[in-house]
């Protein structure tokens, strides 16, 4: 509770700050300080196990559990670092920057509520709280026209898919025997499906597969990433992606493990179709910030393993949820941090990188080899995890076969980047970085290898929290 | 202790490496620590192998049930041997050889040495996974920064191509890991898995485990990385491509396979014994077509490698032996043909065999050194090659895994012959005959190149007249793989 | 046929109507006045179901207010008239052809559903009423209706955002 | 009224807001579609919720209220949504002067 | 003694290692010195081992040097046999290389230093491995030495490397040795898996108790290995090709030792092949018909060295034809003195080509005045070839033919036949070479001389071998008990001789048949005296005669049948499979990659109606999944 309340108050502080400082480095400092906060609050509502700050009675619409505030931590680290990285280029997409920041905090609002909804309506309104600014954030850059396409298809599919998670919220609702929007009572147990609830939960799996951009719902993500400014994008890719991802298992564990029999091929399908476009698709693009988009489509396709895996006795699938939405938010904010600096965006903008700016390259090369999975990084781990919670599944042998082959296809155009930086010549391009700005890389790229080396250390920290 | 110090003697000083900007202090601290490293190798065979300072273990990923788990055994010691011995060598022949940013360069080889020396140490699966990768992506880099004109393309073909393989691979580790009765990486519960797994799993494991080691060997028809691979990299990176790294798929599907998954092994062995035949008499048709030295080479380590996994498959105690002393052999010689190749082609400019000719009057030690080099190649008695091919053959032969040992063996045995062919059409064309205006003013080679190649050339013989004691090193090693490989 | 029977039939087929001559209408504004139509209609059935809180917040808050809004938008764009240029044919026809799948697959998902004793229970129960609901709302959902808030905040925001004169 | 009767009623409307969202390039009908599509489940969980109530008033005398209370969050959600909608409608037509979706159309590929 | 067996082939691997290494260092007289020397001194050895074998009451002995290979239940010593045969092929191989080697100091002169020394390294490494292939105890080291003499073998006949055709001979030479000796490897694999071991001990005494069946298979692929080393049909090819190295290469190699390797081996698993009647008829088929064949092309070549090259083809055939009939002693008995008149006979050549610079003979003539020591220990040599008596070849021979009119008369025949085209081209090239006039330019009759005493000396040492050696096998008709050899060979061939009775033919009849072929013999002599000593005829052969002078076009079927269609078979791998097919698949699923990728991208069409049309087909398969396919 604290980091809802939390970052809805400063959202609001960002919003008069804005609006009343004509300093803008005070806004950025006061959002950097924000968003440390909020992980602070949250960190201590994590730690004070079920007595924080404020005592409000949810009725049970909110349940704060400990995975949903370990993946808010994920979420506020992620957007910490992105801020100490990309902050100065937020203020440079347009005037407002005070009311950006405060649009991002109340997307945080809405990820703190994703994380720990108990209730149907709560993560309706969740996800409205999560998408509705994206909106704006995504039209930010009003003169330009990609950004004003890209938001308005990101407006109007994500209505779209709104009324399609409202049509199956309320099929769900007319199958549950008690008539109750609480996911621990919407789910039917073993009992036979109703088709009611068959086509709620279709329906669910729609709206929820296009909020994570899991194929074929995703034909918004690559528009949308492309156009939207490039610092919102790092933010919509990691952040609130992992948020919705979250929203999506945390459905799937509580309410319809048992009916597991009812989903699993769908899933699976999805799965195999998200792996197959993301993938492929991403082969062929020419620039690395689209290239980025259909990525992010296929990690996807890894991370929906996981709820193939909430059926499994094992905590597989949520540990290695967690560990992929880190190690994927880290290395992805990482590439987004360096493409900014960037003039050009398509590969060819990368030439010669390594020779100009040998630690961005350096460290690049690290977020990459970390999206493809490459041991010794922390993708690495997280895509094992998901590997090991499908086969533990013992079925889908062929999803993870195809997995793997996909897995290696991305390895195409992860490499072509740094085929680029390394092994190509390039126009010198004008790029300033502080050396902060490279410290902290460094920093981020050293936590994906040591996680990569030393799983161990987040996978304590996880159980220990975990299996209180 | 000894394996922990193979693998952290080269990565760290490989770390540290990164940081010497002088391109000669570079070489020496890589020479350096590679001949440490071979020091402390050589120390290792002196133990007993009961000794404690051979097996090293410590938490690493306990909720995973992964240890840090080293461990040497013959073929462990065997296969480090190798690794240890051919960096100096690396670095020896090819001390002459200007790099660009050279402490990059010593400092990526220097890490993929730690890699491969940690895949032929480590006894936990996913340890073994991480070190298969550590040392593939510093030899990407190295390729495809040091390499010839079209290094991107082949190295990345090579790239992806390996990849593929160890993902399969890793599917098949953690397809594993979930049915150890312990939730355990240990190369140990990996062998009591065998009765856990039903006959039609071991079937698909087994090739999943196959196909990345093929890949790796490589075997045909997954072969095709190989020529362009060696052709672009920079030599000394291809002798460790060639002269280490392919021992890896051996030691994989020996170590890893084999043992492991022995009812998958015996049902598809004819199978694969075939592909690897195939691949013997292909690879050596093709040598003979090659123009390019590098390639005629690569050609023939492909030929030879088939022989290998085929006489892994014979499960015999001889065939075993055989590979055993082999892939030590084959690396030694091989790296020795590619110093050659490296010799003629920095004084020369060029590898076309058509192009050379007559170099025996202009360099008769070079000439002499290689033709020795070159009869090991074709596994000429009193060779060390002759030793590991005659029990390989044995072993193929007297093998009951397999109906088709007689077949087997003869037909594998003509690749003797054209390796014969193409060995001595390439020291005919390049070094008899009349000079030429490209080789009229070579020059016979330098006294460090000389004397590596002198120091490789007293190997092949040693080993050549002497191999039990390496044969005895190994031999525990053989019988345990044996008795699970013979499970029934 | 009951008075409720006939009532429920007829505002249904003014809904559909309604709502397929929403679609159908070139003129923009055309369709909003169609839209009106069908919640009105979807009101109408509200108040068969006894729902008269629901029904006059549909009529005051997406008939009044967001309709209207509509409206003003479309005429401060002048986009009054037939504006629309035509759409590729083809693309009209399958897009209705799999709006028609949807319904059919709806249908067949649903068509086996076992809910011949599951009745809606028209005219009665007083659940709809605003005391009854205001209490629930303030009770049971207040934290959704707090957090409501921080909707319409980035919502205003947004719209400031996106609306403001650089 | 037997529930079926609301159920297809409700879905019939949603398809014919797809319908709509498929066939029409003008923005602005694009997104009454969607409302449309928003009333036809509001609608629906109108019906559902007297269902419920009528089955187990005499657990919960409450029984089915949730849903109308959830009715009006969407509609609560619905006008905010507008808001905004209508915003970058407005943004794009003053940049463009369409408001045809297919307009804008460099993103893609 | 028999303990400092090692010494043997000890002291020329010395020479090889001193020679070879110092090359540039050494005097010529020096390394003629430590090259003769060494052979000169394992001489002495087996001369010293030699009689302590001769005493009766001899046992043979196993001399274990070290484990050479020791794998589970195989165990491989390096060891040596000391018994009669080895001890008899040392003296041959030491005496005769050390005659050879004498010659080389003369013969070589010429060369650079270094490469003198190179040739010497060579002829020592050849002598060693030579000794190692007689002396080895079991299958494995004699292989050793067998695939060695290979290797001297290439490298002394490509010794001049700058010129490319030398250099195919060699690697010709190589190849065809190699493929017999798969057949010798795979033997030796089979008698692993059958006896498990490769000692000659072992396996000989399991031997009989072994089913005929893998007794035949293991032989006839021992077989193989013999008929490439000792070229026979179908591997013959490279022996002619051979004569491009150095004379006494071909005299040492090419003549007198290497290519006796095979009937080494036959004897010495004597045992395996009299078990293995079906083998023996194929080894005396195979014997006779290279016998004959060779014997058919030398009567038309016109190169010296060519002619002798078949000739010992065609003497290899009849030792053969002997082992096959179960003449184990008459073959070797032929080893022995045909390695003195065949040494002689190319010695002879060399002199002769040393004198003329020249290997055509039909560009001589009239030597006889130039060269009278050359004249005179080469006619002995042509007549102990012919099997003119008394001279050695007499009575080998005749052993042998004896022996196969036992077995099958038609091998007599045959072999008599051949005998004749014997005497006839050794004197056609006698003649020709020696008598008449002189045909060559004045420049080189100018320059005609005979050679130094280095030469000569092993000249007349070998023709007193040749014309003597014979009385160590005195046949059975003149004296009893005078087969000295049969007397000294017996303990070896006592296995098979029990089983294997060779009936000799009642006096009378050995008599005829010996006067038949000494008959035939002197008539091919006559003949070919009269036709070629005054005014041979140096016409180019025409008709049947091309045939034989091409050699019956085999290599051209060789070239045709099997190395065309390989390298046009790995052309087409290397070419077609290689990149058209697997390459093209890899490469090809790169590009599938690549090309749905770039189909697949269309679907992202930029349209907001194209998306949502296609997220609602996708819930529309979802659900028809879910209705009809789930379940």
């Amino acid at each position: 509770m604290n980091a809802i309340i939390f970052s809805a108050v400063w959202g609001v502080v960002m919003m008069f700050s804005g609006a009343f400082s004509k300093n803008k480095s005070l806004v950025r400092y006061l959002a950097i300080i924000g968003s440390a906060l909020l992980l602070l609050v949250n960190i201590a509502d994590l730690t004070s196990q079920g007595s924080p700050f404020f005592q409000i009675d949810t009725k049970n619409m909110l349940v704060f559990k400990v995975f949903g505030l370990l993946i808010n931590c994920v979420a506020f680290g992620s957007t910490l670092i992105y801020f100490l990285l990309s902050s100065k280029d937020i203020e440079e997409v347009g005037p407002n920057s005070g009311d950006y920041f405060a649009l991002i905090f109340f997307v945080l609002c809405g990820v703190s509520i994703t994380t720990s909804y108990n209730n149907l309506l709560m993560l309706f309104i969740g996800i409205e709280i999560l998408s509705i600014p994206l909106y704006i954030l995504t039209g930010s850059s009003k003169r330009n026209l990609k950004s004003n396409e890209a938001a308005l298809k990101y407006f109007l599919m994500g209505a779209f898919s709104t009324g399609i998670m409202l049509l199956g919220i309320a099929f769900l609702y007319g199958a549950s025997k008690t008539g109750s929007f609480f996911i621990d009572e919407i789910g039917i147990g073993k009992a036979p499906a109703s088709p009611l609830f068959v086509v709620g939960l279709l329906l669910m799996i729609v709206s929820l597969s296009f909020k994570v951009s899991a194929a074929p719902f995703h034909f918004w993500t690559p528009d949308v990433y492309d156009g939207s400014p490039t610092v919102f994008t790092s933010f919509m890719a990691t952040v609130v992606k992992g948020a919705a991802f979250v929203a999506f298992i945390r459905l799937f564990a509580d309410s319809f493990v048992d009916a597991q029999p009812q989903w699993e091929l769908i899933i699976a399908i999805i799965i195999a179709a998200t792996l197959f476009i993301g993938n492929i698709t991403a082969v062929f693009q020419q620039s690395v910030k689209r290239m980025l988009a259909y990525s992010s489509i296929a990690q996807v396709g890894f991370m929906l393993f996981a709820i193939l895996g909430v059926g499994a006795k094992t905590n597989t699938a949520q540990e290695g949820i967690v560990l992929y939405i880190a190690a994927y938010s880290l290395a992805t904010i990482g590439i987004f941090a360096i493409l900014i600096k960037l003039k050009d965006h398509s590969f060819d903008g990368f030439n010669g990188l390594a020779k100009q700016q040998p630690l961005l390259a350096a460290t690049n090369t690290v977020f990459l080899l970390s999206l493809a999975g490459i041991p010794l990084t922390a993708g690495f781990f997280a895509k094992y995890y998901m590997l090991s919670t499908a086969l533990q599944t013992g079925k889908f042998f062929w999803l993870v076969i195809f997995a793997v082959l996909c897995a290696a296809v991305s390895v195409y155009y992860y490499f072509r980047v740094i085929q680029a930086m390394y092994f190509k010549e390039g126009e010198p391009q004008q790029i300033e970085v502080s050396t902060g700005f490279k410290s902290l890389l460094v920093i981020v790229a050293f936590a994906i290898v040591v996680l990569g080396v030393f799983p161990q250390l987040l996978i304590n920290l996880l159980s220990s929290i975990l299996y209180f | 202790m000894i394996p922990v110090l193979l693998i952290a003697i080269p990565l760290l000083s490989g770390l540290v490496g990164f940081f010497i900007k002088n391109g000669d202090n570079a070489k020496k601290w890589s020479l350096f620590i590679s001949l440490a490293t071979l020091a402390v190798s050589v120390y290792g065979l002196t133990l007993d192998k009961a000794s404690a300072a051979l097996h090293f273990e410590a938490e690493w990923i306990p909720s995973l049930g992964s240890k840090f788990s080293v461990a040497l055994d013959g073929m462990s010691q065997i296969l480090s041997l190798l690794t240890a011995i051919s960096f100096p060598i690396i670095f020896i022949a090819t001390y002459n050889k200007e790099y660009k940013t050279p402490g990059k360069f010593y400092a990526l080889m220097l890490l993929s040495q730690a890699g491969l020396i940690g895949v032929f140490v480590s006894v936990d699966a996913l340890l073994f996974y991480f070190f298969w990768e550590l040392a593939l992506i510093p030899v990407y880099f190295l390729s495809s920064i040091w390499g010839g004109e079209k290094r991107i393309q082949a190295t990345f073909k090579f790239f992806i191509y390996t990849f593929v393989g160890s993902l399969l691979m890793l599917v098949g580790i953690i397809y594993l890991y979930a049915h150890t009765a312990d939730h355990s990486f240990s190369l140990q519960s990996f062998y009591k898995l065998k009765s856990a797994i039903s006959g039609k799993d071991q079937s698909w494991l087994f090739w999943l485990f196959f196909i990345a080691f093929a890949i790796k060997m490589p075997i045909f028809p997954f072969h095709t990385w190989q020529p362009d691979t060696y052709e672009q990299s920079p030599t000394a990176v291809t002798m460790v491509l060639s002269g280490v790294m392919v021992k890896m798929g051996l030691f994989g599907l020996i170590r890893w396979l084999a043992p492991v998954i022995p009812g998958g092994t015996w049902l598809w062995g004819d199978t694969a014994s075939a592909l690897c035949i195939i691949g013997m008499i292909y690879a050596s048709l093709s040598a003979i077509q090659q123009d390019d030295l590098k390639r005629l080479v690569a050609y023939s380590s492909i030929a030879h490698i088939g022989l290998m996994c085929l006489a892994v498959f014979a499960t015999t105690e001889t065939g075993l032996q055989g590979v055993m002393i082999q892939m030590f052999n084959h690396g030694i010689n091989i790296i020795a043909l590619w110093i050659v190749v490296e010799l003629i082609e920095r004084q020369l400019g060029t590898r076309k065999i058509s192009e050379l000719g007559g170099l025996a009057q202009k360099a008769p030690s070079l000439a002499i050194l290689l033709v020795i080099v070159s009869l090991a190649n074709v596994a000429l008695p009193l060779t060390n090659a002759f030793v590991g091919e005659f029990l390989m053959f044995s072993g193929i032969y007297t093998s009951t895994a397999t109906t088709y040992n007689v077949v087997f063996t003869v037909t594998a045995g003509i690749s003797i012959i054209l390796s014969a062919v193409y060995m001595l059409n390439m020291i005919q064309k390049v070094f008899f005959g009349n000079t030429n205006a490209l080789t009229e003013n070579a020059k016979d080679i330098k006294w460090n190149e000389k004397a590596i190649l002198a120091v490789i050339v007293i190997m092949i013989v040693v080993v050549g007249v002497f191999p039990q004691p390496a044969l005895e090193l190994t031999k525990t090693t053989v019988h345990a793989i044996l008795e699970k490989m013979n499970y029934k | 046929m009951s008075t409720t029977q006939i009532l429920f039939w007829s505002l249904s087929i003014l809904a559909i109507f309604s709502a397929i001559m929403v679609v159908a209408s070139k003129n923009p504004v055309h369709s909003v006045l169609w839209l009106i139509a069908v919640f009105f209609a979807i009101s109408g059935h509200y108040i068969l179901l006894n729902a008269q809180f629901l029904a006059i917040v549909n009529l005051i808050v997406y008939a009044g207010a967001i309709m209207v809004l509509f409206l003003f938008v479309i005429m401060l764009m002048n986009l009054n008239g037939d504006t629309e240029p035509q759409k590729n044919k083809w693309l009209k026809i399958a897009g209705v052809i799999a709006g028609g799948a949807l319904l059919m697959v709806f249908v067949a998902a649903l068509k086996n559903a076992d809910l011949k004793n599951q009745i809606a229970q028209v005219n009665g129960g007083n659940i709809g009423l605003i005391s009854n609901l205001g209490m629930e709302l303030f009770h049971e959902y207040v934290i959704p209706f707090e957090i409501s808030s921080v909707l319409f905040l980035s919502a205003m925001v947004g719209a400031v955002v996106i609306g403001k004169k650089e | 009224m037997p529930i079926n009767y609301y159920i297809f009623l409700s879905v019939a409307l949603f398809c014919i807001g797809v319908a709509g969202v498929l066939t029409r390039r003008n923005a602005i009908i694009v997104f009454m579609c969607v409302e449309l599509m928003l009333n036809a489940v509001n609608l629906l969980l109108v019906a559902f919720s007297k269902m419920h109530h009528l089955a187990l008033a005499a657990v919960n005398a409450n029984a089915g209220m949730n849903a109308q209370i959830f009715v009006f969050f969407i509609m609560v959600v619905a006008a905010a949504e507008v808001s905004v909608g209508l915003a970058i409608i407005v943004m794009m037509y003053r940049n463009t002067h369409s408001v045809d979706v297919n307009f804008l159309n460099r993103l893609k590929h | 003694m028999s303990k400092l067996v090692y010494l043997v082939p000890l002291f020329p691997f010395i020479g090889f290692l001193l020679n070879g290494l110092l090359r540039k260092k050494l005097s010529k007289s020096l390394i003629s010195i430590i090259g003769c020397g060494t052979v000169l001194a394992s001489f002495v050895v087996s001369l010293l081992i030699f009689f302590e074998v001769k005493d009766p009451s001899f046992q043979t002995v196993v001399i274990n040097l070290f484990d050479f290979i020791n794998v589970g239940s195989l165990k491989i010593p390096f060891s040596f046999q000391v018994d009669q045969l080895s001890i008899l092929f040392l003296l041959i191989i030491t005496g005769v290389g050390f005659l050879i080697h004498l010659y080389s100091t003369s013969y070589m002169h010429d060369e650079e230093n270094q490469h003198f020394a190179r040739y010497f390294a060579y002829l020592n490494l050849f002598v060693f491995s030579m000794l190692i292939l007689i002396l080895g105890s079991n299958y494995v080291i004699m292989f050793v030495g067998w695939e060695g003499v290979g290797l001297c073998s290439y490298l002394l006949i490509g010794y001049w490397f700058k010129n490319i055709e030398y250099g195919n001979a060699a690697k010709k030479a190589f190849i065809m040795n190699r493929i017999g000796d798969l057949g010798f490897l795979i033997a030796v694999f089979w008698m692993i898996s059958k006896f498990g071991s490769v000692n000659f001990a072992e396996v000989f005494s399991k031997a009989p108790t072994t089913s005929v069946g893998v007794l035949t298979g293991i032989t006839l692929l021992l077989f193989v290995g013999a008929t490439g080393k000792s070229a026979q049909i179908p591997l013959y090819t490279w022996l002619p090709d051979a004569m491009a190295g150095p004379t006494p290469v071909s005299a040492l190699i090419h003549a007198a030792t290497m290519v006796t390797a095979g009937i080494y081996m036959i004897a010495r698993s004597n045992i395996m092949y009299t078990l293995a009647p079906t083998t023996q008829t194929v080894v005396a088929i195979v014997g006779l018909a290279t016998a004959i064949f060779a014997a058919s092309i030398a009567l038309k070549q016109n190169d010296i060295k060519k002619v002798l090259a078949y000739s010992t083809v065609s003497q290899l055939g009849y030792m053969f034809l002997g082992l096959g009939v179960g003449a184990y002693t008459g073959a070797v008995f032929h080893v022995m003195t045909h390695a003195f008149f065949k040494a002689l006979l190319f010695l002879g050549a060399g002199s002769v080509i040393h004198a003329m610079h020249e290997q055509d003979i039909r560009k001589m003539g009239g030597l006889k005045k130039f060269m009278p020591i050359t004249h005179i220990t080469f006619l002995l040599a042509c007549l102990a070839i012919a099997g003119i008596p008394p001279f050695s070849g007499f009575f080998s021979k005749d052993e042998i033919l004896a022996a196969a009119y036992e077995k099958n008369p038609i091998y007599y025949v045959v072999g008599v036949f051949t005998a004749l085209m014997t005497a006839f081209y050794m004197f056609r090239l006698y003649a020709t070479t020696f008598l008449g006039k002189f045909r060559g330019t004045s420049d080189q009759e100018h320059h005609l001389h005979e050679s130094p005493s280095a030469i000569t000396i092993p000249l007349v040492i070998l023709a007193v071998l040749a014309v003597t050696a014979g009385f160590l096998g005195i046949p059975e008709v003149f004296a009893k008990d005078s087969h000295w050899l049969q007397h000294f060979l017996s303990p070896i061939f006592e296995a098979s001789t029990k089983i294997q009775e060779v009936h000799p033919a009642n006096a009378g009849m050995e008599l005829t048949l010996m006067a038949i072929s000494v008959g035939v013999a002197i008539i091919g002599v006559i003949y070919a005296w009269s036709k070629f000593s005054k005014d041979p005829d140096l016409q180019d052969a025409s008709g049947f005669g091309k045939v034989l002078a091409n050699k019956w076009y085999v290599d051209e079927l060789y070239d045709a049948i099997i190395l065309k269609p390989l390298n046009a078979f790995g052309k087409f791998l290397n070419n077609v499979v290689e990149k058209n097919v697997i390459d093209w698949m890899v490469n090809g699923i790169g590009r599938a990659v690549q090309y749905s990728s770039r189909q697949i991208r269309l679907l992202q069409s930029g349209q907001v109606g194209g998306y949502v049309l296609l997220m609602v087909i996708g819930i529309v398969i979802l659900f028809l999944v879910e209705i009809f396919i789930k379940k």
